[in-house]
């Protein structure tokens, strides 16, 4: 065991843990907030594995912009202070389905890498990721910038009603009157 | 000198920084402001023009009552204010002074840490806004996400094109390529990034979360004692924080006259000269509405940005 | 066409401008403020002046002035009957409903009521602000004189007359 | 270092996320737990990247930038589409969702 074996571990564990919470908490709003814990164990984990640019982008688009979007959702519909208890389905088939599927993926791992060691690579700067991205993968980086627009039209679209569906949405009259 | 000695120095260091330069910019806010409208500020603490009045604060502030309300969550609300002020005391570290590595913890992607690290500021507001228990809490917690996440793309985009202009991400290589002509170059990149941050850290004229004559005083309105201390700390150490950015990227940082001595000197001249100018467009401007706020970011800021990018980009590339 | 942002700097100028004036705060507790002359402050009572006509107690809007009195016999050696006086045995303005209207003294045929600009007089209890006429005489020595109400013209009535009844020529 | 640690963690942290999918009716916290499977395909591309010689030097990384960002994307339409529904609805509750197109009478019913 070395340090980044120990950190590694460390980090996993309240990763892990965090995320069981986000999952099984009672609590809508808490679950958001042990979302932001997993996450940032998730970037300390990348930190360790000497994938700094993108520890910080975890930081940055994640915790700084997603989480924020989800908490800001959960607040605009509905987050009682509090348990609630209309929150999941029957837990047993997830439970199963999802035990299965880590297990598996477990005794994949397991048996593709064993107990064997490699060493950290050199910590990556932002420079060698950025050649990586605009040379070898210029072409994924278009597609996902045309998608990233798409996305944000698509969201302005659908969350503005005055702009978004013809006539039936504007002519028909609400059935609760509103 | 060890290695774990230095670190340890250097952290005391910072730790000392956190702790003394938000009371230095508060006591400028409250006599300067005080000046600006005609009155003298404290006068009393500490018999020379009130220089410890922030000290006899933080006193009155430990020896409040810590209420928590009876319908909040209580743990969310008691970590609130930690939360919102460790951001910022990580951001710190990496904030050069001078020239030659005189920074606490040099980090090869530095801007993008600062970034990703302020960015975490609005997970205490939400979290303090909405395990409050109060409905004026939760409206200005809700306006403060909006806000905080509408400002983070200017601000975002305007450090991105003095990072571009420089070819680096770390602050220290930032400073180091900085030219005095980069004042008229990177000029809106600067006052975008300047009024984001303002906007970022809450601050007057786009204090909308906390506007106190509509919402009480938006998400702090249930919190006292020590824990309402914390967030105000918070905000001062946010102006220092966003003045120090300012300063560093757009403003050449250490550069200046015998920048090889007194480099750090100069560092902190220039910050508590933005810092001035924070609290001067306190006094200055009335609070922005809700929908100027969110239009002068759209609809200004992040084109203005873009546009810098261009202008940059187009710059580089002549060069 | 105005510049845009022309307002934006000028309210900086402004504030910036305000700055570097002098405040015009009064230091007041360690610096005794500056009071302009005919400040309403107290209210003194000359006791000898009284002679319990009650136009103060009834001309007060807010019957504030409370006047408690009896009548006294004085024989006068000589004369055919003996004349009656009035004895004042209270008078007390209670402060705390006094709205520093000034009526009662510009009713006062004696002059016995005077403004004095003493204004340190705040209690920790609402009903020490009742001041009896022991009190209310104290205030006495601190009415100033009278100014004129012009600064170069000839000096007020009361002073003209002060200063011939003790025989020195007016100021 | 070694790598099956790190693969371990992700393993797990999909088998969660697997679980969250599944389980929860409530959107927000579906989307939550989607964004927990992102992150667990995310750390085994870093682990990857660190840990397996590849031809072309720090690929998982950048397939994780991507990643990051088509998340960022989902979010924003997913609760676009969230709020949507819970301004239709009062609910967001994925049981209630009505899986084939609805009748105006039928929407009512469903609002009440």
């Amino acid at each position: 065991m070395t340090a980044a074996d120990v950190l590694l571990a460390a980090l996993g564990a309240v990763a892990l843990g965090a995320g069981l919470l986000v999952v099984t908490t009672r609590h809508v709003v808490r679950a958001g907030l042990w979302l932001v814990v997993t996450l940032g164990a998730v970037a300390g984990l990348y930190l360790v594995l000497s994938a700094e640019l993108l520890a910080w982008v975890q930081v940055l688009l994640y915790v700084g912009a997603v989480v924020v979007l989800l908490l800001f959702a959960v607040m605009l519909t509905r987050a009682p202070i509090g348990a609630s208890d209309d929150l999941d389905r029957v837990r047993w088939p997830g439970a199963l389905i999802g035990a299965g599927a880590g297990a598996g993926l477990v005794a994949l791992f397991a048996d593709a890498f064993h107990w064997s060691r490699v060493g950290l690579p050199a910590p990556g700067t932002a420079e060698a990721i950025g050649g990586a991205v605009f040379r070898t993968w210029v072409l994924p980086f278009e597609l996902v910038s045309v998608l990233l627009l798409a996305a944000l039209v698509g969201a302005i679209v659908v969350s503005r009603p005055d702009i978004s569906a013809g006539p039936r949405s504007d002519s028909r009259p609400d059935p609760r009157g509103r | 000198m060890p290695v774990w000695l230095e670190l340890i120095l250097r952290v005391l260091v910072v730790v000392g920084a956190f702790l003394t330069l938000p009371l230095i910019v508060g006591q400028a806010e409250h006599k300067v402001m005080a000046h600006m409208q005609g009155r003298l500020g404290p006068m009393y603490a500490g018999a020379f023009h009130g220089w410890a009045q922030l000290v006899a604060d933080g006193v009155k502030f430990v020896q409040k009552e810590d209420i928590t309300p009876r319908a909040a969550d209580r743990q969310v609300f008691r970590l609130a204010p930690v939360v919102a002020l460790l951001p910022y005391l990580a951001v710190l570290l990496v904030i050069p002074l001078g020239p030659h590595g005189l920074v606490a913890q040099p980090l090869d992607v530095g801007l993008f840490f600062v970034l990703a690290v302020v960015g975490i500021g609005v997970i205490a507001v939400l979290m303090a806004a909405w395990s409050s228990a109060n409905k004026y809490s939760l409206l200005g917690g809700l306006r403060a996400a909006a806000q905080l996440l509408g400002y983070e793309l200017p601000f975002v985009l305007s450090a991105a094109s003095v990072a571009m202009a420089a070819g680096t991400l770390s602050l220290s290589g930032i400073v180091e390529a900085w030219r005095p002509w980069w004042l008229l170059w990177q000029l809106p990149a600067m006052l975008i990034f300047f009024i984001a941050g303002l906007a970022e850290i809450r601050r007057p004229p786009f204090d909308m979360p906390i506007a106190d004559s509509e919402l009480v005083f938006g998400y702090l309105t249930e919190y006292t004692g020590l824990r309402f201390a914390f967030f105000l700390l918070a905000e001062y150490v946010g102006i220092v924080v966003i003045a120090a950015l300012t300063t560093v990227l757009f403003l050449g940082g250490w550069k200046g006259p015998f920048d090889d001595q007194v480099g750090w000197l100069w560092t902190l001249l220039k910050m508590f000269a933005v810092a001035f100018v924070v609290i001067w467009l306190r006094v200055a401007y009335p609070r922005l509405r809700e929908d100027q706020l969110q239009r002068l970011c759209w609809l200004v800021l992040v084109p203005l940005a873009l546009l810098q990018l261009v202008l940059t980009a187009a710059v580089k590339v002549a060069l | 066409m105005e510049l845009p942002g022309k307002g934006l700097v000028k309210g900086l100028a402004v504030t910036l401008g305000t700055l570097t004036q002098r405040t015009g705060t009064q230091q007041y507790p360690d610096v005794e403020p500056d009071l302009p002359p005919r400040t309403r402050g107290v209210i003194a009572l000359i006791e000898e002046n009284c002679t319990v006509c009650m136009l103060c107690a009834r001309e007060c809007p807010d019957w504030c002035i409370y006047i408690d009195s009896h009548k006294e016999e004085v024989v006068v050696p000589g004369a055919a009957r003996a004349r009656q006086r009035n004895v004042l045995d209270r008078f007390a303005i209670d402060f705390s409903l006094c709205m520093y209207c000034g009526i009662c003294i510009e009713v006062c045929p004696f002059d016995a009521l005077h403004w004095t600009p003493e204004f340190e007089y705040a209690e920790h209890d609402i009903r020490d602000l009742l001041h009896e006429k022991d009190r209310l005489e104290e205030w006495v020595a601190t009415v100033p004189a009278p100014p004129a109400h012009d600064h170069r013209g000839e000096p007020a009535k009361e002073q003209t007359a002060a200063a011939k009844r003790s025989g020195q020529s007016a100021v | 270092m070694h790598p099956v640690l790190p693969f371990t963690i992700a393993a797990l942290l999909f088998g969660i996320g697997v679980y969250g999918v599944i389980v929860r009716r409530n959107a927000v916290l579906l989307l939550m737990a989607v964004e927990l499977l992102l992150n667990a395909v995310n750390l085994v591309l870093v682990t990857a990247d660190a840990t397996i010689r590849s031809a072309v030097p720090h690929s998982g990384q950048s397939f994780t930038l991507f990643i990051i960002v088509l998340a960022a994307a989902e979010i924003g339409v997913g609760l676009a589409l969230i709020l949507q529904l819970y301004r239709l609805r009062r609910s967001v509750d994925v049981e209630d969702l009505p899986l084939t197109e609805s009748s105006p009478d039928r929407d009512a019913e469903v609002a009440r």
